[in-house]
């Protein structure tokens, strides 16, 4: 059999052109979209793309901005490892937020204990919410979108009344929580920034799932349950249980991120609706192909990319929302499997022909 | 007299706060730069409000104005404050609510510029801020004379029950501000109140759904208090052949597209938060930057209703006589009227009074 | 001897010249193929596994497309771009693996595509019954057209994979591997109704590792090897051995009896006792009873979906409710997890390499080692050690010539066979006590085949216990030393001693024609 | 509670679930096509909303509520063939073309909103016009029947009409049947002889067009107004409700009638003093209960044969 790597069209080589050409293609669309809406598009091109740099704290906005994605993106890109369309990602970041605020109106500790009290309650109770669909799922085959749906607008309920009967700001007018207590806040790491070592948690916890995923037993087994559960369990792995450690995790990361988020850029908890993050981790989970280092960057480029547009929005007269069309363009292409495909075919066709 | 709430002259809606007159500022040289922060237009409520004053003043020669749309995301608003300020602008208006810690954290690290905050909750005295709120209780004691009258009326759409009722966006104390007023004088009045809350702000089918549902226990009019959303009311009052009250500007206006949803709006009980944000910066042409802050209500002419063609045609005069002395009662401060915001206590009661069934 | 040239166009029905296809991974499957062929003819295409049979079969139903090369249909020049253009062209195929939708009905699954309509617009349903069943009924085909897919075995899948080319009035018919799920009986049946369609004047291309079928019924056989074409052949001038000799290139074993030897103790190993399971309110097992010794091929013989299956998976652990015990080298396994029955001495080749025995997206590297990945050697105290993985994987790759190109290569892109030694290689790697083969060399060819054969008897040499459920009658009393026949979830009939048996006699306790009593069966235990 | 009792029991109570039911059954309709031939379209809230937005545009410019809903339909068509053609044609995850896609709506939408009237919240401003409300003669007459049968929006007898064509398609045609043989397996549909990718094609554009459908009867008579993100989660119903039925029709029919009821007992409790946050949730816990109950039973009885 002749079987030949191909080295121009071999895959990482491929992948990297392709994104490369489609963020080029999206940046051109952009640009139409920008001659089309406002009156200096080249000026306001430039803004987008180097508005970040121009500005530590615009930078420091980017690197905020994307640690809830990385922490959302890692739990459902666990979640979706099990082969499971499950979205309860967005009612943890609800339900732990509320937790999170509770804990961090309550005096007590100092400014270590605190704020990792307020970060690892959330967590675990995030990591068991998880097991509900989870577990329905692995023991009942009750289908998880339905379940996840569910509790999401569940979580976002409760999750109000709570804050409305047990935690509400006398001081405040609409349904939020009273001011975080000063030792639960956590602290800046960049000055001049709202720069937290929440992006040293996230940077930590994409490479601790990494090394868990991809260099421990515990990873390889939840690695195989989620590519083939008849494999991993005729291999004797306990599907159920690994399948159920999967969720626990996810609910866990859910929780870290929304207490890190909460306790970085808010001083009080003022959600009244499901804030989006997870969503936007599916997102970011699909587009980084599962990986965690992937999730990592597409989380810092998205970032990037909203932050820019958001500065160019400021000072141009374009609107706001044409940044959704920026997205949503970027996103397609990307993720475009079939995108240049016919291109790489024609290429291998040629390449293998000269083999025969 | 027509008097839509922005059209209203400034210096009567703010007549306590100094005696103002130029408006016309001798430094003829000097533009002055306004930015006004807002989560978003369009809400049908105040925010849309306070870009009518950034409009009004748009028209200033010496005035230039950025309207800063922030978006629904709290965690981007602290940036957008911080690059205002760095903007080189000399009047930030702002604040409200959920903005509110990052507009007065601005104003503290900028204090050469001038805050206005258009909507206070919790004022933080700094040198450079001024900041109003609206009496919002009594605007919905207005509201409740309105329509506890309407309903006892001999009105064409009014029937013998005595029930009314509020749709209210979501559960919260300063959406309930305008009901604690609102239920006060009906359960003075001996009427009944219904209260639903569509616990969203832009479900207008789910508002007009409970709308129905007030309408089919008896009650003629609906005072909507739910941004979008409230657009259901309308609707359901339109579809039941009842009366509705719109919230904060003249909503016949908003509605000019849908003659006959517009057609169920007795009046609109409005905050005029544009006029005071045009006081604002009037002051600062003027060179007389207030500080501190103020409460503006039904005396100030901040508040009120909307007292147009349509109101006038609807309304029989002695009921419109009626509600104008129960406004005068209020202006001059012989009501005390129980706000959600300040006293839990009285609201919980008061809610369980007015919403108790009649016998 | 080449059949090729020579023949006047018009003779053949179907003819390829020059087919190249390379896959858009840079494989070359198909490497300038020509071959024709004739209207009325079996037409036999053979080669190992990976030769490029499918592919070349997938070009002519229009599934792929070639990369070079042309397609003459009756004289014509055709280019078909999907299946519908071949079906409409009057070709026909049962592939490899059933393309059937299990919720479906006999009948739906038959018209899918080509349904029957009233007024136009509508699926008429009952038209669609009565055709099928009239079709069946025409080649004697014995299915419940109302039946569920689901609900039908093995071979009467088979038939309605055939009854779909017959209703779609397929003049050339494409076998790809047919027979590899069929009972010897099942198969003559089959072969009655090829050699009928063929006198009908349908021309059948037929695919299969079983050379002994290939020369029963074929009128001609085309070899192929790499890619490439090496020739066709009329069947009555090319011998077994020739034919063996040009798909692997070189001869095989004849026989294994040579290998044949007796383990020094021959202690039972595993213990079956009164295993009885109920599955879906319906008795699967029933007193099964049995004992495998050290050093001994112990085979288990029957229709497929007799309980076999049942059996093997409820000694592994993969199937619960059992009642009765089993016992391993003295251990009562018959309650432990799947992990401990094998940490106990358990291994298992599983019927379906892909479903149960791999996961396909996975690296052959993390596949290879998915039954004993946590062992000391392939460990650190926290991670696993990636190189020495790396290199155990390698040496397996080598021994057991799996045809691959790196431990990395996601263990889909090999072929079947292939895939298959990499579950045999890892079974063995684990070095059981008890080794469960099911269907060890399914669809495989013939030189993968014996390689197999000879690890699973090198195994029992080394005083392994090894328990071989097969299909295959030549596989099954080629290999055991003794061996029971299952039918109807019990044990039909048990041979100490496998010279002498027929396979005719075997069949017909396979079909439940004949049953022995219960001490002549008890003797499976007791022996 | 007697009061509430003889609210529920009303024909106004009928009629409320009816008028609930439609945007939901659309929705979870349009989800159900879409997966049955193995799409699954988890932009139905988009298309909703564009659909919305574009049928109050659609009437204002032409000023007749029938061009209206035409360039309403052909608004989500555009949307359904955006997710089919980056899926088929350009390999993306049809589920992350989905969110891409509302993401782009609910945006989207407000730009146009913006570019049209100037105002970001809602339409209020333009003239646009809705369908009229259809009375069925006879049936107007019987009690209970005329609930549900007269006095209706338009798009309700649209709905009842789409459920039924769409039950016979699924049920009774060719396409149908291929449409559900693409969805569970595609080889064996390709080797059938079937296009896959027309079906497919298909089967989206009828999602689109019936998500489109559910959009427009939120503007032209149960609505006649749009505001921003007005479909509030309704596509996401839909979704729930397909991935509950399945394959079965009447399931993802039943779990969609469900959800209605209870969220039409939901907005009669809203009246009453409770906390209204925990109400707002009664549906949502009513399909979990309903899916854990359906799942626990169908596990107990595979398990007893
Ligand atoms: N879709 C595909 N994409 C890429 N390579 C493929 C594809 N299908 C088959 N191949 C490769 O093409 C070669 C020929 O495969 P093919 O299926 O034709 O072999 P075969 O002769 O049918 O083998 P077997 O006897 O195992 O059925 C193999 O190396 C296989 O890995
Ligand atoms: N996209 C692909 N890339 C690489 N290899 C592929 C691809 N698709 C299929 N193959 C491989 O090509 C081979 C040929 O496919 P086919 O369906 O004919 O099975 P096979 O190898 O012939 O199986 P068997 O050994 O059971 O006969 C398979 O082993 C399959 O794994
Ligand atoms: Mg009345
Ligand atoms: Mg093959």
């Amino acid at each position: 059999m002749t079987k030949r790597k191909l080295s121009l069209t071999g895959d990482t080589a491929f992948e990297t052109i392709k994104t490369i050409i489609a963020v080029f293609i999206a940046l051109a669309i952009t640009f139409c979209v920008l001659a089309l809406t406002c009156e200096n598009p080249v000026a306001s091109f430039v803004t987008m793309l180097t508005g970040p740099m121009t500005k530590l704290r615009y930078f420091g906005n980017v690197l905020e901005s994307m640690v809830p994605l990385v922490f959302s993106g890692l739990a459902c890109s666990l979640l979706f490892r099990t082969g499971l369309f499950n979205l309860g990602i967005e009612g943890i970041y609800y339900i732990g937020g509320v937790i999170c605020s509770y804990i961090a109106c309550q005096v007590f500790g100092n400014s270590f204990t605190h704020p990792l009290v307020a970060i690892l309650v959330p967590a675990l109770i995030g990591g068991l919410l998880m097991l509900i669909p989870g577990y329905l799922k692995a023991k009942y085959n009750a289908n998880e979108l339905v379940t996840s749906l569910m509790l999401n607008s569940i979580y976002l309920g409760v999750g109000l009344w709570f804050i409305k009967t047990y935690l509400r700001a006398t001081d405040y007018s609409s349904t939020a929580s009273p001011l975080f207590t000063e030792t639960a806040v956590l602290p800046y790491i960049i000055p001049g920034t709202r720069v937290t070592i929440g992006i040293i948690l996230a940077v930590a916890a994409a490479l601790l799932i990494y090394v868990l995923l991809f260099k421990t037993r515990l990873g390889y087994q939840i690695r195989m349950t989620g590519l083939n559960p008849n494999f991993a369990r005729y291999s004797g792995m306990n599907a159920m249980s690994l399948f159920l450690l999967v969720h626990f995790i996810s609910g866990f990361l859910g929780g870290v991120g929304t207490s890190v988020e909460l306790l970085s850029i808010y001083s009080r908890f003022s959600w009244v609706t499901l804030p989006g993050l997870g969503f936007n981790g599916a997102l970011m989970a699909m587009m980084g192909k599962n990986n965690p280092i992937g999730v990592l960057v597409v989380a810092f480029g998205i970032s990037y990319l909203q932050i820019g547009a958001e500065i160019m929005s400021r000072s141009t007269t374009v609107p706001v929302e044409v940044i959704s069309i920026v997205t949503a363009t970027l996103v397609l292409l990307i993720s475009a499997q079939y995108f240049l495909r016919g291109w790489r075919e024609k290429k291998l066709l040629k390449e293998g022909m000269l083999h025969v | 007299t027509t008097a839509p709430a922005t059209e209203e002259p400034p210096a009567e809606a703010t007549a306590a706060a100094e005696q103002t007159e130029a408006t016309e500022a001798p430094a003829a040289e000097k533009i002055y730069k306004v930015a006004v922060l807002v989560p978003f237009i369009g809400d049908q409520s105040y925010f849309d409000s306070v870009n009518a004053g950034r409009l009004a003043v748009e028209d200033y020669p010496n005035v230039e104005t950025t309207l800063i749309e922030m978006g629904e995301d709290k965690s981007k608003w602290e940036s957008y404050y911080l690059d205002a300020c760095e903007g080189g602008y000399d009047l930030i208006v702002g604040g409200n609510n959920d903005a509110e810690e990052y507009f007065y954290a601005a104003a503290k690290q900028y204090p050469d510029q001038k805050f206005f905050n258009f909507d206070y909750v919790n004022h933080v005295e700094l040198p450079n801020v001024f900041a109003v709120t609206y009496n919002t209780p009594e605007l919905g004691y207005v509201a409740g004379t309105a329509a506890s009258l309407i309903t006892q009326s001999s009105m064409p759409k009014a029937n013998a029950e005595k029930i009314v009722g509020i749709v209210v966006g979501m559960d919260f104390p300063a959406m309930n501000d305008f009901v604690s007023g609102f239920c006060q004088i009906c359960y003075e009045n001996g009427v009944q109140v219904l209260i639903g809350y569509p616990e969203s702000f832009t479900d207008s089918a789910k508002a007009k759904e409970i709308a129905l549902n007030m309408y089919a226990q008896g009650a003629d009019v609906v005072w909507q208090v739910a941004g979008g959303a409230g657009l259901g009311v309308f609707e359901a009052a339109a579809e039941a052949d009842k009366y509705a009250f719109g919230v904060d500007s003249d909503q016949t206006i908003a509605l000019s597209g849908q003659p006959n949803l517009a057609a169920t709006i007795v009046t609109s009980f409005y905050k005029d938060c544009g006029a005071s944000v045009k006081y604002a910066v009037d002051m600062l042409i003027a060179g007389t930057y207030p500080t501190g802050a103020k409460t503006l209500g039904i005396k100030e002419g901040a508040v009120g209703l909307i007292q147009n063609q349509q109101y006038i045609d609807m309304v029989p005069q002695e009921i419109r006589d009626q509600i104008d002395a129960q406004v005068a009662k209020v202006a001059a401060g012989e009501v005390t009227v129980i706000s959600a915001l300040a006293d839990d206590a009285a609201w919980q009661d008061i809610k369980a009074k007015a919403t108790a069934p009649l016998n | 001897m080449s059949a090729k040239g020579g023949i006047p166009l018009e003779d053949s029905i179907l003819r390829l010249e020059n087919i190249t296809k390379v896959y858009s991974n840079g494989v070359v499957a198909n490497k300038d193929i020509s071959v024709d062929f004739r209207k009325g003819e079996i037409h036999s295409i053979v080669g190992e596994n990976g030769a490029g049979k499918s592919t070349l079969m997938k070009i002519l139903f229009g599934i792929e497309q070639p990369s070079a090369g042309k397609l003459y249909l009756r004289g014509e020049e055709r280019q078909f771009h999907n299946s519908l253009e071949a079906i409409d062209a009057g070709i026909g195929m049962v592939h490899q693996h059933f393309m059937l939708i299990p919720t479906f009905t006999v009948a739906e699954s038959i018209v899918l595509g080509m349904e029957p309509r009233k007024s136009m617009l509508f699926l008429n349903k009952k038209a669609a019954v009565a055709k099928t069943r009239t079709i069946a009924e025409q080649y004697n085909f014995d299915v419940d057209v109302t039946k569920k897919i689901s609900e039908l075995s093995v071979g009467a899948k088979q038939k309605v994979e055939i009854l779909k080319t017959l209703y779609r009035n397929a003049e050339i018919i494409i076998l790809d591997e047919p027979t590899s799920v069929l009972t010897p009986q099942e198969t003559e049946i089959l072969f009655d109704e090829l050699d009928k369609f063929k006198k009908l004047g349908h021309t059948i291309l037929f695919i299969s590792h079983k050379l002994g079928e290939v020369k029963q019924i074929s009128d001609r056989i085309t070899i192929m090897r790499n890619g490439e074409s090496r020739g066709t052949f009329n069947n009555a001038e090319i011998t077994m051995e020739e034919l063996t000799a040009r798909i692997i290139g070189r001869d095989l074993i004849s026989s294994y009896d040579e290998k044949k030897h007796d383990w020094p103790e021959m202690t039972p190993v595993l213990k079956v006792e009164k295993l009885c399971l109920i599955q879906k309110g319906q008795k699967r097992l029933e007193n099964i009873s049995f004992t495998v010794k050290r050093g001994e091929i112990f085979g288990i013989a029957g229709v497929q979906g007799n309980g076999q299956d049942e059996l093997i998976r409820a000694i592994a652990g993969l199937t619960g409710h059992v009642g009765g015990t089993i016992t391993l080298d003295g251990t009562d396994i018959s309650k432990l997890s799947i992990k401990k029955r094998r940490e106990t001495g358990i291994a298992y080749v599983p019927e379906d390499r892909m479903s149960d025995g791999t996961a396909g997206e996975a690296s052959l590297g993390d596949n290879i080692i998915s039954t004993y990945f946590d062992r000391p050697s392939l460990n650190g105290p926290f991670f696993m050690r990636g190189r020495r993985i790396n290199t155990e994987a390698r040496r397996l790759i080598k021994e057991y010539s799996i045809k691959a190109e790196s431990p990395s290569q996601k263990i889909q892109s090999l072929s079947g066979g292939n895939i298959q030694k990499v579950v045999v290689a890892r079974e063995h790697n684990t070095n059981p006590k008890c080794m469960l083969a099911e269907q060890p060399t399914h669809g495989i060819d013939i030189g993968s085949a014996e390689f197999i054969h000879l690890r699973l008897i090198e195994m029992r040499n080394a005083g392994a216990g090894l328990l071989l459920v097969s299909a295959d009658l030549d596989e099954v009393m080629g290999l055991s030393d003794r061996l029971i026949v299952m039918y109807d979830g019990k044990i039909a009939a048990y041979f100490s001693d496998i010279k002498g048996l027929t396979r005719n006699e075997l069949g017909y306790y396979m079909l439940g024609v004949k049953q022995q009593t219960p001490e002549e069966i008890g003797g499976a235990l007791h022996d | 509670m007697s009061e509430f009792l003889s609210v529920i029991f009303s024909e106004e109570f009928l009629s409320t679930v009816i008028r609930v039911l439609v945007p939901l059954l659309f929705a979870s309709m349009s989800a159900y096509i879409a997966s049955l031939a193995g799409i699954p379209n988890i932009a139905v809230e988009g298309i909703m909303l564009m659909s919305a937005l574009f049928a109050v545009l659609g009437s204002y410019w032409t000023q007749s509520s029938w061009l209206g809903l035409l360039i309403s339909i052909g608004a989500g068509l555009v949307m359904a063939l955006i997710l089919i053609l980056c899926t088929i044609k350009m390999g993306t995850n049809p589920i992350l073309v989905g969110i891409a896609l509302n993401t782009f709506s609910a945006s989207f939408t407000v730009f146009l909103l913006y570019l049209f009237t100037q105002n970001k919240g809602t339409s209020a401003s333009l003239a646009s016009i809705v369908l009229p409300i259809v009375n069925v003669p006879i049936i107007e007459k019987i009690p209970v029947l005329r609930a549900i049968f007269s006095g209706q929006y338009t798009i309700t007898y649209v709905c009842i009409l789409s459920m039924i064509l769409l039950a016979v398609l699924v049920y009774q045609t060719p396409l149908g049947m291929r449409m559900k043989a693409a969805g569970l397996d595609e080889r064996a549909a390709k080797t059938a002889g079937i296009d896959v990718n027309k079906v497919r094609i298909i089967a989206v554009l009828i999602s689109g067009l019936l998500a489109a459908l559910g959009g427009a009867y939120m503007t032209t008579g149960y609505l006649s107004i749009f505001t921003k993100n007005m479909i509030a989660g309704r596509g996401w119903i839909g979704i729930a409700a397909q991935a509950m039925g399945g394959t079965n029709m009447l399931g993802v029919a039943i779990t969609t009638f469900v959800f209605s009821l209870f969220q039409a007992v939901t907005n009669v409790f809203s009246l009453y003093d409770l906390p209204s946050e925990l109400i707002n949730i009664i549906p949502y816990v009513g399909v979990l209960l309903g899916i854990i109950i359906f799942s626990v039973s169908t596990y107990r009885n595979s398990k007893k044969g």
